[in-house]
């Protein structure tokens, strides 16, 4: 790895790290799991001068039942989401995005606050979090503010946080009547890879099993993930039937504003999408459903 | 003869499935691969490498990372200036580019520092002043008028004029009229297939620890599948005699095939020499995909004709591989190999070998034979599609057998394809019932097998316990085989064998571990080892009893008087002989060198079924069954692990893996997360059927198996995703983008 | 530059070591403590050889620096088995055939015995889906599953 | 005399004759006879051939013998794999 002059910091306060990364004259970085930051370093895109660990301070590593919803401390690993089992009955389409980033060993130390902070087009997590209408804790040099999830990447690799930014933990809200989320991604083999494309829905169902809000988001079909009104408003309504849910698809298809690459052609992930949203919704409106069933 | 090798009996630990003897070690982490040996004072060494896939190098300036400290030697091109010709020179050139950069990631510059730190640093000071040129990487583009000239001065006489300069050699065979052929038939179809470059995908990256004395003399430690032709390359190109290099091989992470070569220790070599200390060499994963010796990519033009019932009248391909920037005879394999399964009147191959500015590919498992033996399985199943034919009945009724004239040349001896074809027909996979989206397919494959030079030393210890030495690398389980050999010739339990592979030193020469030829070749070196070893113990036996040596025999690990006239004596156990053997004329021992003939081809059918998300173009493999012709299956379990193993690189093939180029001649995706080996989750189980039809030219009647596995799968994986979805593709990997594209346009 | 004193524990037993701070854990395992059953095929966390848990949990070695091991428990291959006594994963992965080169082993072991640690009873899905992030090349993966599950049935047999 | 059947690339050299009858009765006799017939194939031979006689394929023991009724198979020298 790169030259030996790099300085590991493992503060033991919020403020102290901020400070830390404030104050820093040259590149600093914040480690939680660094399952992308260490990937960057051997590469050799990155040379940090310092990097301030902040899985040390309290609260980091723990998810807790907060205002009705859950905070999620910025180092949990993806393995701790997947293990709780509340997190799990209220956002199961989070606990699975989470644990679409990576291997065993990855979800034994990547964090969705990394991977959101990352800020790839293609994060596993992102979609989720976004349909989720979940917001990020923020302190800095000059205190702690939150911003929704969707406000944070701009761009593949660039981020609103400002210097001595440190995302904090990520809220998500309290479930108001019947909801439940589902995630999807599109990848050529079953795991190991970065998602072609995904998509993640969140719906609630008013009394009568109709959909009442609904949020969709895309990922990996733009150059930060998409947040689909329309789609949306499509599914508001109804009872996410069939045709609903194949009008969503097309939609969502034509949402979308993919590339090229290696990964996979701009027409496949347009079209692949929304499979995926279509999918997704299903699978959320079943849990939604079955939710519904245990109450009544 | 050869020929008359193998003899009938019942074995006592051939066919039994003992644990291996290296199984502790690997289990434990105790076993020592290329990376994991360190010497007193050693330096590491790293390479730096073009980002340019085609470039004159001006100059090189090296002073500022001389100078940095830490460093304490530099190489380039310059210091191997002195090679002389032929292949050495091309390993030479590719381990250390001389004036021009040929592909990207191709070295062009080295260092030895005291630390990975430093010598990175020092990396970043070299200055290297290129002057870039046109480049070309696919197949296609190079072999049109006027491409860029790869790398000039390799065009073979085969090749007729009026060809691009990187077209460096032409392979024909065949036999027969091909004109009356094609006349004969009711249908004749012809296409072109494609498949992607492929890279071994060995899991442990080339890795070597070199060491230079002053005196000319030196040890090199490195995951190689051949020590002595690493002798032999790095000797040449540093200008020492073999004999003062050693080289030991150490447990290797994988090769299949890739591991023949040499990439970085022929550099390590040098900055030792002029370091004067032990020097490291580990590649990254970036380097071994950009830098080591990945497989070819190739086009192929197939045609066939058939009868209304099913015979094939005629065949023809032209083949067309590249494999790199310099020259390799892996397409004469792909020509030689694509029809081998068939019986036919008249066929004809030919192969061109392309010149690219991509890695100098390397040795895959069967080389060659896998993407001709696609073009050719494709075809076959696309005619039985029109024809409305059985396709395992197509193949039965055109199987080559015993008495065939090879599509390249010989004429078949005792082979197992058509056993194989019937043991698939009368499997439940056959006929097990599909459902909507799912498929079927099937193929058959083939390898020639290897035989070659090998020296085996067998020595009876003190105690009656058995040391085989041998000289192949152990890739897939050797040395249990080998050990097992041993114990079955001298009837003594597996456990009391030890086969160890010695250094380069320590036994005469032996090949690469390749063409599938160790359990053979070495194989039958230790029998005849053991033979010569058992001769010698009843010649001491003997003289113990005090009988006539021709009055003894060997029967269970121990002499025995071969009959009444001989005498009555208790059975003489092998340690009894072995602890007196001081005072009946010394050590006892057997040896045997031989370059070893008659290895007998392997034949394969692979059963594959699939299931296609028809919204996704997502490919799952829902059951696969093999069915391979082992001759004699020596340990079950591995032979069954070879073929398991080798299905799966060639189900990746098929699928998901492919060398990717972008426009700029840069390969895009060198790692594990882009370049797409299957995943245990990608995958059902793999199940096997072994054949065992002797082979003539071997004492047990063993076939090599660790190659003929590889070749079924794309045809096979590629027949069932046809059968699926109702269309065919023409192109590996079928990644999902392709599939989706092919519903579509139906 | 100067180094960093990380004192830690592996396979039960303290250790301290000096390293540097970008230096990452597999690096200190091999290079500085000669534990060298953890493999490095990739550097980036995509083939698993370098697995090893850290304070319980499966990661990739090379994914984690050397310094987070301060006060952290660090299980490897080398702790599996108990004196001379092979752990039952070990004994399957002989008996069953389960490895041929060897180098992706270590690897899955040590992940594999996480698995069994959290669930003693997992179907065959579960145990591929596991070790998804284990790349294996020579085997195909068929014995490694089965001898996984067969360990597993070995454990529970015995507890 | 032996007939000794050649590889397609190898009837370029030898003015399209695919099979020559050569008096030989090892590997190596019949290498010198087929060389002295048709010098052209000189270079050929320098960069390694196989024979496969009876069905065998010989990567280069010179000895083997040859008799009048084998079937004699010239094919490229094979390594790699």
């Amino acid at each position: 790895m790169e030259s030996g002059n790099m300085r590991y910091l493992a503060p033991k306060t919020v403020t102290e790290a901020a400070q830390l990364l404030a104050d820093s004259d040259g590149i600093a970085r914040v480690l939680a799991g660094g399952t992308d930051l260490l990937v960057q370093m051997k590469a050799e895109t990155i040379a940090p001068d310092l990097l301030v660990d902040i899985k040390h301070i309290p609260g980091m590593r723990e998810i807790t039942a907060e205002a009705g919803g859950w905070r999620i401390g910025a180092a949990v690993p993806g393995a701790h989401i997947s293990e709780h089992a509340g997190l799990k009955a209220d956002w199961p389409g989070v606990v699975e995005a989470a644990a679409l980033i990576g291997s065993t060993q990855v979800q034994g130390r990547a964090s969705i606050v990394g991977n959101l902070c990352n800020a790839s087009p293609a994060a596993d997590s992102v979609p989720a979090l976004v349909a989720a209408d979940a917001r990020v804790q923020i302190t800095g040099p000059k205190g702690t503010r939150d911003c929704a999830v969707i406000e944070i990447p701009v761009g593949p690799g660039k981020t609103t946080l400002q210097r001595g930014e440190i995302v904090t933990a990520v809220l998500l809200p309290a479930r108001t009547g019947i909801g439940a989320d589902a995630c999807l991604r599109f990848i050529p083999r079953t795991e190991m890879d970065i998602a072609v494309c995904s998509a993640a829905v969140n719906v609630t169902l008013d009394e009568s099993g109709r959909c009442s809000a609904a949020r969709v988001a895309l990922g990996a079909v733009a150059p930060v993930v998409l947040l689909v009104e329309e789609a949306a408003d499509i599914l508001v309504g109804s009872r996410l039937d069939r045709a609903t849910l194949e009008r969503l698809q097309s939609v969502c298809s034509k949402a979308a504003r993919p590339i090229d690459d290696k990964r996979g052609t701009a027409e496949f992930r347009r079209e692949v999408v929304g499979v995926m949203a279509r999918r997704a919704a299903r699978l959320a409106a079943e849990r939604a459903t079955a939710k519904a069933g245990e109450k009544a | 003869m050869a020929l008359d090798e193998y003899e009938k009996r019942d074995f006592q630990v051939i066919g039994s499935r003992p644990v291996r003897p290296d199984g502790i070690d690997k289990v434990t982490g105790r076993a020592l691969y290329g990376a994991d040996a360190v010497l007193p004072g050693m330096l590491v060494g790293k390479v730096l490498r073009s980002p340019h896939p085609h470039a004159r190098i001006r100059s090189i300036d090296t002073r500022a990372a001389a100078a940095l400290n830490g460093v304490r030697a530099v190489v380039t091109g310059a210091d191997f200036g002195e090679i002389r010709k032929g292949e050495t020179r091309n390993v030479a050139e590719n381990a250390m580019a001389f004036d021009h950069a040929l592909y990207d990631g191709h070295a062009v510059a080295a260092v030895a520092a005291t630390s990975e730190a430093v010598a990175r640093e020092a990396l970043k000071l070299i200055e290297v002043d290129y002057e870039v040129l046109p480049h070309v990487t696919e197949i296609a583009a190079a072999m049109a008028p006027g491409a860029p000239v790869v790398h000039a001065g390799f065009v073979e006489d085969s090749v007729p004029d009026g060809f691009s300069e990187n077209v460096t050699a032409r392979h024909e065979f065949g036999h027969g009229d091909l004109e009356a052929g094609f006349a004969r038939a009711d249908k004749v179809i012809a296409r072109t297939l494609k498949t992607a470059a492929t890279h071994q995908g060995y899991i442990e990256p080339n890795a070597c620890l070199a060491s230079m004395g002053p005196d000319g003399r030196g040890d090199l430690w490195c995951c190689t599948q051949g020590h002595y032709f690493v002798r032999q390359l790095c000797a040449e190109i540093m200008g020492i005699e073999e004999s003062r290099l050693r080289v030991t091989a150490s447990e290797i992470g994988g090769g299949f095939g890739g591991k023949t070569t040499v990439f970085v220790e022929p550099v390590a070599l040098m900055l030792s020499k002029k370091a004067g200390a032990p020097v490291k060499l580990v590649m990254s994963r970036n380097e071994v995909f950009r830098a080591s010796g990945p497989t070819v990519s190739s086009e192929i033009d197939v045609k066939i004709g058939m009868t209304r019932d099913g015979r094939i009248t005629a065949a023809e391909a032209e083949l067309r591989y590249q494999g790199g920037a310099f020259p390799n005879i892996t397409v004469m394999f792909g020509a030689m190999a694509a029809f081998a399964a068939y019986d036919l009147g008249a066929v004809r191959t030919v192969g061109y070998n392309v010149l690219t500015n991509r890695p100098k590919q390397a040795a895959y498992r069967a080389p060659g034979a896998p993407m001709a033996i696609y073009a050719v399985e494709s075809v076959v199943n696309e005619l039985c599609e029109e024809l409305g034919l059985d396709p395992l009945e197509v193949r039965l009724k055109n199987a080559a057998r015993k008495g065939t004239k090879s599509s390249y040349g010989p004429t078949f001896n005792d082979i197992g394809l058509v056993a194989t074809l019937e043991a698939a027909q009368a499997h439940p996979h056959y006929r097990a019932p599909l459902g909507p989206n799912q498929g079927r397919g099937l193929s058959c494959g083939f390898w020639f097998n290897f035989g070659g030079n090998t020296s085996v030393s067998l020595s009876v210890d003190m105690d009656g316990s058995v040391s085989v030495t041998e000289g192949n690398p152990d890739i897939g389980g050797s040395r249990a085989s080998i050990a097992m050999m041993a114990a079955e010739e001298l009837g003594i339990p597996f456990e009391r064998v030890r086969a160890i592979v010695a250094d380069t030193a320590s036994l005469g020469h032996n090949d690469v571990t390749d063409g599938s030829r160790v359990t053979f070749a070495v194989g039958l070196a230790t029998i005849k080892a053991a033979r010569a070893a058992k001769k010698e113990l009843c010649k001491r036996a003997a003289m113990m009893w005090g009988i006539d040596e021709e009055a003894v025999t060997w029967e269970n690990g121990c002499a025995k008087p071969s009959g009444p006239n001989a005498g009555s004596f208790e059975p003489l156990p092998i340690e009894k002989i072995a602890r007196k053997s001081p005072r009946t004329g010394g050590p006892i021992a057997g040896h045997h060198e031989v370059n070893a003939e008659g290895a007998g081809v392997s034949f394969g059918v692979h059963l594959c079924d699939v299931e296609v998300d028809p919204e996704t173009g997502h490919t799952k493999i829902l059951r696969y069954t093999i069915f391979q012709d082992a001759g004699k299956a020596i340990h079950p379990d591995y032979v069954e692990g070879q073929m398991q193993g080798g299905a799966v690189q060639g189900i990746g093939w098929a699928l998901n893996e492919e060398y990717i180029y972008g426009k700029d001649g840069r390969l895009q995706n060198p790692g594990f997360l882009d370049y797409r080996i299957p995943v245990a989750s990608d995958l059902p189980d793999i199940d096997t059927v072994i054949l065992e039809i002797p082979n003539p030219g071997h004492p047990y009647g063993v076939r090599g198996v660790g190659e003929t596995g590889i070749v079924p799968p794309l045809a096979a994986v590629s027949n069932a995703v046809s059968h699926a979805i109702g269309t065919r593709l023409y192109e590996l990997p079928m990644s999902p983008p392709k599939i989706l594209k092919a519903i579509r346009e139906g | 530059m100067s180094k960093t004193h990380v004192t830690t524990t592996i396979n039960g037993t303290r250790t301290e070591f000096l390293c540097e701070a970008n230096e990452t854990l597999l690096t200190v395992l091999r290079d500085r403590l000669h534990l060298t059953g953890a493999k490095e095929g990739c550097g980036s966390g995509d083939c698993g050889a370098c697995s090893v848990t850290l304070n319980g949990r499966l990661v990739a070695s090379c994914l984690v620096l050397g310094v987070e091991a301060e006060g952290a428990e660090i299980t490897t291959v080398e702790g599996m088995a108990e004196g001379g006594e092979l752990h039952p994963l070990q004994q399957k992965f002989l008996d069953l055939a389960a490895l041929q080169c060897g180098v992706c082993t270590p690897g899955i072991l040590v992940a594999a015995k996480a698995l069994l640690e959290k669930n003693p009873d997992p179907s065959e899905q579960e145990v591929r889906y596991w070790l998804a992030g284990n790349l294996c090349r020579c085997t195909g993966y068929d014995k490694i599953i089965k001898a996984v599950l067969a360990a597993a049935a070995d454990l529970r047999g015995a507890a | 005399m032996v007939a000794v059947t050649l590889w397609g690339s190898l009837r370029a050299l030898t003015d399209g004759q695919a099979e020559i009858e050569v008096e030989a009765s090892n590997f190596k006799e019949v290498l010198t006879a087929l060389e002295q017939r048709y010098p052209a194939l000189a270079p050929q031979f320098e960069r390694g051939v196989s024979m496969a006689i009876d069905g065998v394929i010989y990567k280069e023991s010179w000895a083997t013998p040859v008799r009048p009724d084998s079937e004699v198979v010239l094919m490229p020298l094979m390594v790699g794999g």
